[in-house]
């Protein structure tokens, strides 16, 4: 139904900026629990990656150390400025946004009030900008709830009592509140429809299009992934075991039998 | 490799003492132990050992009790009864002490009597007031010290029984042996005259406040109020008698709470004419300014106690004792156990400097209250005011029953 | 007087104290908002704080230049309080931490005693001595200061929680300190500043009682146990609900002391028992308390 | 087996589920598909008795389910997975599993704490059987890892065992597959399948995956905004423009 | 095959390490009354009585995940009973034992009930309340329990046969019940029933759906721990051979609840540890300062929380991992294990200091923290 991206954008994105993001020798793990071993990858500005794997190869917690939720080693980048050894808040501020798998709701609070808190390093009280960025916040919002309109529904609703796939756009509309510069992605079709995912991923690509926002994505849909991801890696038992663009892994024949099967999800372009 | 057992008998001693223990005594030294709040909800209390320790070291320095260096060993309770026994058995059987010289609080001198006594470990001049220390025959290592809360009830009841035969008495006391002892023992006193309780409202040590006992005591329009309380407390019910100018009883503080210490944050001019009773020299009470004991007291804390403060009348009571449980040392016939055993019980009109002029130790053997004599006092511009002559209440009313 | 005067002064005194134990459970809401946890550690930072302005007005500082000062350094010593000692077990188990503040509890409360000695301190009266006579019902001015200031702490705490970013983020930070950090919010900073924020209350409420109560290392304990009554059965969420929580538990238990002879004031704490668990069976997040969403 | 009909459950404002009626008979499988938000989940609450519905009723082999206490639903045969996972996360997976065999058990406190010989028997029993069913669901080397910090996919089969402990007649499965990828979607359905005839399973599955719920489902029933769009094959409800409109979209 | 080859064999070696280590402390235990001083010996058993009432709470704390600040109240109950029962009846000693327990279980469950409605911080709180009423009801009741001045009675004597001195009996009466009601909670715990409670704790909601009947399961687990403090309790009474309210003040709730914390919760010798946490650190807090024996209790709390968050007994299980990965470390890692978790390094996930925050695996929602 969608093009793929094309070759010649992804060749401009990446001789722009190539090393928008880079990732170099990155290891990490839980205590003694070594996941990640050796990571080596790059994302250019602009770029929409994905990253596929089995379950537990540690692409979460790949992600989990770009953002700095889990504690890593090696070296990993962003426009020039270490990452590893900051804190989630303080990457956040430097531009990175993490939709966490298992979703990380505010559960107490409302829905609109969760989507406020995710906006709220651009509203800060003493930013001389704070009148117009509060507009640009409001505006925002409504945009989210353009997207996922279940949410303007529920926007008075507590978080802690939306059904699973509401929590999913949530999560991910509070990360697009903060309007990153690298956008991370864990599983964002968990628990969504077939329409919605789809839609999710005209999102994604709109976000990535128009802002020219970096996204990281792993996803389990490798078809839909492949769809929007310029580039992808494949991540076995913490190790990339094959990276290249979309189309060419696509068309490798191991990954078209693991991850893309041989029937498609019903329902889903391709 | 038992160390279990006998105290040591080989220092024995000769004479008429033959066969006494001598444990934590020599010619040398002799080894006091002490068991005191020291944290805690009742640490207040557990500077009394600093006024204790002052008094020795002092004595020490001045060449000690009879040649003997006096050590003592203070252990902490926190005033729970369980950590008392322990601290009782730590000092018996591992300090090896000659005496447990103070327990401070009921509950804690009553869960380790009994097994002192047992063990035949003489505890003189606990630090509390109530009945039970001088009266009970089966403990007689045991023995009070300050005038027991029923004789200091008695010396209020004979003052009012003279001043306003007709009083209606409000209450606020503790609700606990200390509050209830006191209680009982003036109600006792009144008995059958024209003095009548009107009211009494108790008191947790965890409440916050008294402010809301006072308003109830207050509907009583009695004409005496007795404010047994502790120092907390007592500032808090002054206070409220003081601010309440509808209602002017004759306010009666009881001891605990008499010290200059606890009139002064109410402020002098709210407490004017405030009645209590006294046996020993309040350090904040300028009148003893010029005082020679109270002058060695001070220099000696000063010295010994830096950190602690010499108008703290929990020192002063320190000081007192130890300087009682001297005399009573100095009085021992054996230098053993039994020998300061029997001497506690047989202390005739001794003098002790830090009590008041009048106010003397006596006992006997079927009485372990050393001091069962008070004097009144009442509050006038900055000092306390001793009135009338001492108040024996032995003589006045008799031992008190078992 | 009559009975009804008589009522009426015991419902002012049950509410004079009342709004005693709500300044502090005041700033319990104000921590369990920010943290999660009930802090018995309060009162006695509460009780340190009234020492510092003793301290203050004891050398010669003006009571009115002493207090801003305290209520600073209160706030100082919060957020020196999380940085030090709450910080290091931020991700322990939430008993963990509760512990934690017992123990601060014991070594603060020690610590006072050890500086200051436990004998009572007086503490200058910011309100006027007297009171007033409505009827034949007396009211202290320093009653009706308590309450006044107990009101404008709570109205300030209400917008705070309710119409301000920063209410917004403090409980976001409560509910998911993880997704409030992926969000760019800094946690610690916002843990400081709560502590900060109910030292610096809970040095109003012991500035506030110290008058009253008198000043010494316990001070403070009584009233803990007050507060927390009243945080219970307001809701700990709520600042009205603590305001409103302890009002009730001053008044029921005032009025249950002086009027029911078998309760008589030795059992009267065990009024506000009763009424906690009474209210709790039927709404058991308390009065004014957020009910727990809870999915399956 | 069971029939749902005419159950509503309202949450304040929102109507979470509105009349929805159907029936499951013994030994298929169903599958409940719809929006997000559509209901089904709170569907599933109402037959384990997690929350009330405000009309309706629910009859699981001839017995009135509403009329149950919550906990004795699991003892007359039904289990269930969740959709956010329901695991006690400090438990052992082992252990996990064996407190789905709770209902099962007889062992009450006193001759517990006594540790009576029948219940160490029992208790040796449940053991086995609790390890059986990792064996069979490829989880034994897992057993004694606490749940928590295990790969998301592992846990869903944690909870499949779980449910299976129960030795259900009715399970319900909500969203087992996702977050698996292409190939263990279908392991993972292979793995339904065999349980399904060893057990004598009946199914009912929630489920966003097509692929999964139409391979493995004799019907399908679709629910939007909490009432019932449509009921029939597999092949029917795909074509149905109802659900297209409302779930799958323009089919590619 | 080779790692279930392995698992029999580490399983087969931990078994014995087991017994080993039980033989040992029996050993030791058997051992300690004849070599320790009557007085040491005296704190032995004071740490063996608390440990009983730990191991309650920790059965409603540890296990059952609901926080009671009013354990000492129970406590209370069974000190009484056996003091009233000494003191007016002349019952005996032994008496007393299944009286306190029966009466205290069923105190328990009489507040259990209300207590299936209250959650976490109110639970807690309530308790605490009701710990804070008993001293001055204790009080009132004075015909009974002897108001405050409280009852003096009897301790445990060793009968003439033993050969043993009063402290050496008591020792190993105490030791008796301790072990069988160590025994007990681990029996009760390590069952069908214990399961529910941990279940109950980690997802009550996935609980119930299991057939977990939460109100039987919550209220026996309040009447069982409520069972522990009161045959602690009266233990107690034979040990120390007085009552009175102001023993058993609202701290000793908390003193038992830090204890538990202090020793490890959901640990089963977490309470020997935490006892003995309680009885002799503020000794060693006086020996450090004396003139403030609180301010060094204090920060020992709060420094043995830094150091060890799960209490004392999961620092003990984290450095034997610790030790466990030194070893493993020199044996090369099995090459392309894709298993997670073929590292030995089953320690259930102690707080890691570095900010992991594993998301709960589908706990509920929590919007109330307990
Ligand atoms: N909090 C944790 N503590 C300990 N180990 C963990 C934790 N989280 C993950 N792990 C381990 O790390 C490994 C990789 O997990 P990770 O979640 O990164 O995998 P994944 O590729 O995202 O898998 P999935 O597709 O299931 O989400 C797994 O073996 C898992 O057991
Ligand atoms: N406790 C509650 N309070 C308020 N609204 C609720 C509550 N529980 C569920 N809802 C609402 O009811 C609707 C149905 O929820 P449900 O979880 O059943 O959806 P679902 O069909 O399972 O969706 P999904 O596919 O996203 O899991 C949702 O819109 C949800 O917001
Ligand atoms: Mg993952
Ligand atoms: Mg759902």
């Amino acid at each position: 139904m969608t093009e793929p991206a094309t070759d010649s954008t992804e060749a401009a994105q990446a001789t722009a900026e190539p090393d928008f993001l880079k990732v170099a020798g990155l290891h990490a793990g839980y205590g003694q629990a070594r996941v990640v071993q050796g990571l080596d990858f790059s994302v250019a500005r602009g770029e929409v990656c994905a990253i596929l794997g089995p379950n537990g190869a540690g692409k979460t917690t790949t992600l989990r150390a770009l953002c700095g939720m889990v504690r890593g080693r090696g070296s990993v980048t962003l426009n020039g400025t270490e990452l590893l050894g900051r804190s989630p808040e303080q990457t956040a501020r430097l531009g990175v946004a993490h939709v966490p798998e298992g979703r990380g709701t505010f559960n107490d609070l409302t829905v609109e009030e969760n989507l406020r808190v995710g906006a709220h390093l651009r509203t800060g009280r003493w930013r001389r900008d704070g009148r117009t960025e509060r507009t640009a916040v409001a505006a925002d919002l409504e945009r989210v709830y353009g997207y996922f309109p279940k949410l303007r529904q529920r926007s008075r609703q507590a978080a802690g009592s939306l059904s699973g796939g509401e929590q999913q756009m949530l999560a991910i509309g509070r990360a697009l509140m903060l309007r990153p510069s690298l956008l991370l992605l864990d599983e964002p079709s968990l628990g969504l429809a077939p329409l919605v995912t789809r839609e999710l991923f005209e999102i994604v690509r709109a976000v990535n299009e128009e802002e020219r926002t970096t996204v990281i994505v792993v996803e389990q849909n490798a078809q839909l992934a492949l769809d929007v991801a310029h580039r992808a890696h494949v991540l076995e038992a913490g190790r990339l075991v094959l990276s290249g663009p979309s189309q060419e892994i696509r068309e490798d024949g191991q990954v078209a039998e693991v991850y893309l099967g041989v029937s498609v999800r019903s329902g889903k372009g391709g | 490799n038992s160390q279990r057992g006998q105290d040591d008998k080989d220092a024995a001693a000769d004479g008429a003492c033959q066969g006494q223990q001598t444990t934590g005594i020599t010619d040398k030294s002799i080894r006091l132990g002490g068991i005191y709040p020291l944290s805690g909800p009742a640490s207040a209390y557990g500077t009394i050992s600093k006024g204790v320790s002052a008094y020795f070291k002092h004595v020490n320095d001045k060449g000690g009790i009879d040649g003997r260096k006096v050590e003592f060993v203070v252990r902490d309770d926190g005033y729970q009864p369980p950590k008392a026994v322990e601290e009782a058995r730590r000092l018996v059987e591992q300090e090896k002490v000659f005496a447990v010289f103070q327990t401070l609080g009921t509950p804690s001198t009553a869960a380790v009597w009994d097994y002192l006594n047992k063990r035949k470990v003489p505890q003189p001049f606990v630090a509390t007031g109530a009945s039970v220390w001088g009266t009970d025959g089966d403990h007689l290592w045991t023995s009070g010290w300050q005038p027991n809360y029923i004789a200091e009830a008695r010396v209020y009841a004979k003052y009012l029984k003279e001043e306003k035969p007709k009083a209606k008495v409000a209450v606020l006391y503790q609700n606990d042996d200390f509050g209830k002892d006191l209680l009982g023992g003036f109600k006792a006193a009144i008995a059958g005259g024209g003095i009548k309780v009107a009211a009494e409202e108790s008191y947790e040590v965890t409440d916050p406040s008294v402010s809301a006992q006072m308003t109830s005591l207050a509907r009583s329009k009695a004409d005496v109020l007795l404010n047994i309380t502790t120092p907390k407390f007592g500032s808090q019910a002054l206070a409220a008698d003081a601010k309440n100018t509808k209602w002017n009883p004759l306010h009666i503080v009881n001891n605990v709470s008499s010290s200059a210490t606890v009139l002064k944050p109410v402020g002098f001019k709210n407490v004017q004419g405030v009645v209590s009773a006294t046996y020993f020299k309040d350090p904040a009470d300028p009148q003893w300014a010029d005082d020679a004991e109270m002058k060695t007291y001070q220099d000696a804390l000063r010295t010994y106690a830096p950190d602690s403060d010499p108008a703290n009348q929990f020192n002063a009571y320190g000081w007192a004792a130890a300087s009682s449980l001297h005399k009573a040392l100095d009085a021992m016939k054996c230098p053993t156990r039994e020998g300061l055993r029997d001497a506690v019980r047989n202390l005739k009109d001794v003098k002790v400097d830090m009590l008041l002029p009048g106010v003397t130790l006596s006992t006997g053997p079927d009485d372990a209250f050393p001091i069962e004599t008070m004097q009144l006092m009442r509050f006038k511009g900055e000092r306390w005011q001793l009135f009338g002559k001492p108040v024996d209440t032995r003589k006045e009313f008799g031992p008190l029953a078992k | 007087m009559s009975a009804v005067t008589e009522l009426l002064q015991q419902v002012v005194e049950g509410v004079g104290s009342g709004a005693v134990y709500a300044s502090l459970a005041l700033a319990l809401v104000l921590i369990h908002r920010f943290t999660g946890i009930v802090n018995f550690a309060q009162g006695e930072l509460a009780m340190i704080s009234t020492y510092v302005a003793w301290q203050l007005v004891a050398s010669g500082m003006s009571f009115w230049l002493a207090l801003p000062v305290t209520l600073a350094v209160s706030f100082a010593g919060g957020m020196l309080v999380e940085r030090i000692v709450i910080r290091p077990v931020q991700n322990a188990p939430e008993l963990t931490m509760v512990i934690v503040t017992v123990g601060l509890f014991i070594f603060v409360n020690a610590m006072a005693g050890l500086i200051w000695s436990f004998t009572v301190k007086d503490f200058p009266q910011p309100f006027p001595d007297g009171g007033i006579d409505l009827g034949g019902v007396r009211v202290d001015w320093s009653s009706l200061g308590i309450i006044a200031v107990v009101a404008v702490v709570m109205s300030l705490l209400y917008v705070l929680f309710q119409h301000t970013s920063v209410g917004l983020v403090m409980r976001a930070v409560a509910g998911n300190p993880a997704s409030a950090r992926l969000s760019g919010i800094r946690v610690g900073r916002v843990l400081m500043l709560g502590w900060g924020l109910a030292a610096t209350v809970g040095a109003v409420s012991g500035v506030l009682v110290a008058p009253v109560l008198f000043l010494e290392p316990n001070m403070m304990g009584g009233v803990l146990i007050y507060a927390f009554a009243a945080a219970t059965l307001g809701g700990f969420d709520s600042p009205v609900g603590a305001v409103v929580g302890g009002l009730l538990v001053g008044v029921a238990e005032t009025l249950a002391g002086a009027y029911v002879d078998v309760i008589g004031a030795d059992l009267k704490v065990g009024v506000p028992l009763v009424i906690i668990l009474a209210v709790l069976l039927v709404r058991p997040q308390g009065l004014f308390g957020r009910a727990a969403v809870e999915r399956a | 087996m069971l029939a749902v009909d005419g159950i509503s459950v309202r949450f304040g404002g929102i109507t979470a589920l509105d009349g929805v009626a159907f029936t499951v008979e013994p030994g298929t499988a169903v599958g409940l598909i719809g929006p997000n938000g559509a209901g089904k989940t709170t569907l599933f609450n109402c037959l384990t008795r997690r929350c009330t519905p405000d009309a309706g009723t629910v009859r699981f082999e001839d017995e009135d389910l509403l009329a149950l206490p919550p906990h004795s639903v699991a003892g007359r045969g039904i289990a269930r997975t969740f959709q956010n996972l329901g695991l006690f996360p400090q438990l052992t997976v082992r252990e996990n599993v064996m407190v789905g065999a709770h209902s099962r058990g007889r062992t009450r406190h006193l001759a517990a704490a006594l540790g009576l010989p029948h219940v160490r028997r029992e208790e040796r029993e449940l053991r086995d059987q609790a390890d059986d069913l990792l064996r069979r669901l490829g989880l034994a080397d897992v057993a004694d890892h606490p749940a928590s910090g295990l790969p998301f996919g592992t846990l869903k089969r944690v909870e499949l065992a779980r449910a299976l402990a129960v030795r259900p007649r009715l399970l319900l499965l909500d969203e087992p597959v996702n977050g698996l990828s292409h190939g263990e979607v279908d392991q993972f359905a292979d793995l339904v399948r065999s349980v399904r005839q060893e057990f004598d399973l009946t199914l009912v599955v929630v489920e966003h995956h097509m692929g999964f719920v139409m391979g493995l489902c004799d019907k399908v029933v679709c629910l939007d905004f909490g009432r019932k769009i449509a009921e029939g094959t597999p092949d029917e409800i795909q074509r149905d423009p109802a659900v297209i409109e409302a779930y799958l979209g323009v089919a590619a | 095959m080779s790692t279930i080859t392995a698992t029999l064999g580490t399983g087969r070696a931990r078994r014995l390490r087991a017994t080993l280590t039980t033989l040992l402390a029996a050993g030791v235990a058997l051992g300690a009354p004849f070599y320790f001083a009557p007085f040491q010996v005296f704190q032995l058993t004071m740490v063996l009585l608390y440990a009983v009432a730990l191991a309650g709470l920790n059965l409603l704390v540890g296990f059952g995940g609901q926080i009671s600040l009013g354990h000492g109240a129970f406590f209370a109950a069974g000190a009484y009973t056996a003091a009233v029962m000494l003191d007016r009846y002349e019952t005996g000693h032994l008496a007393t034992l299944p009286v306190a327990a029966v009466g205290c279980f069923l105190l328990g469950l009489g507040f259990g009930v209300p207590a299936l409605r209250l959650r976490g911080l109110y639970l807690a709180l309530v308790t605490l309340a009701f710990a804070v009423f008993l001293p001055p009801l204790l009080k009132r009741l004075e015909p009974v329990t002897g108001g405050s001045m409280g009852l003096t009675v009897d301790k445990l004597q060793a009968p003439a046969w033993s050969g043993l001195a009063e402290d050496q009996w008591t020792y190993f009466v105490v030791l008796a019940v301790t072990a069988v009601a160590l025994l007990l909670a681990r029996n009760l715990l390590r069952s069908r029933v214990g399961r529910a409670l941990l279940a109950m704790r980690d997802n009550e909601s996935a609980a119930e759906v299991m057939g977990v009947r939460l109100s039987l399961h919550k209220t026996l687990a309040f009447a069982w721990s409520a069972l522990f403090a009161g045959v602690s309790g009266c233990v107690y009474t034979w040990v120390i051979g007085f009552v009175s309210p102001d023993s058993f003040s609202f701290v000793l709730s908390i003193t038992l609840l830090a204890g538990l914390v202090v020793g490890g919760l959901a640990s089963l010798y977490g309470p020997l540890l935490g006892a003995a946490f309680v009885m002799y650190v503020p000794s060693v807090a006086q020996d450090i300062s004396d003139a403030a024996p609180g301010v060094v209790f204090g920060l020992l709390i709060i420094a043995v929380m830094f150091v060890a968050p799960t209490g004392l007994a999961g620092l003990a299980g984290r450095l034997r991992g610790v030790a466990a990965s030194r070893l493993t470390r020199t044996t090369p890692p099995a090459a392309d294990d894709r298993t997670p978790d073929s590292e030995p390094s089953a320690s259930p996930a102690p707080a890691d200091p570095a900010p992991v925050d594993a998301e709960p695996v589908g706990a509920q929602p929590r919007t109330e923290k307990d």
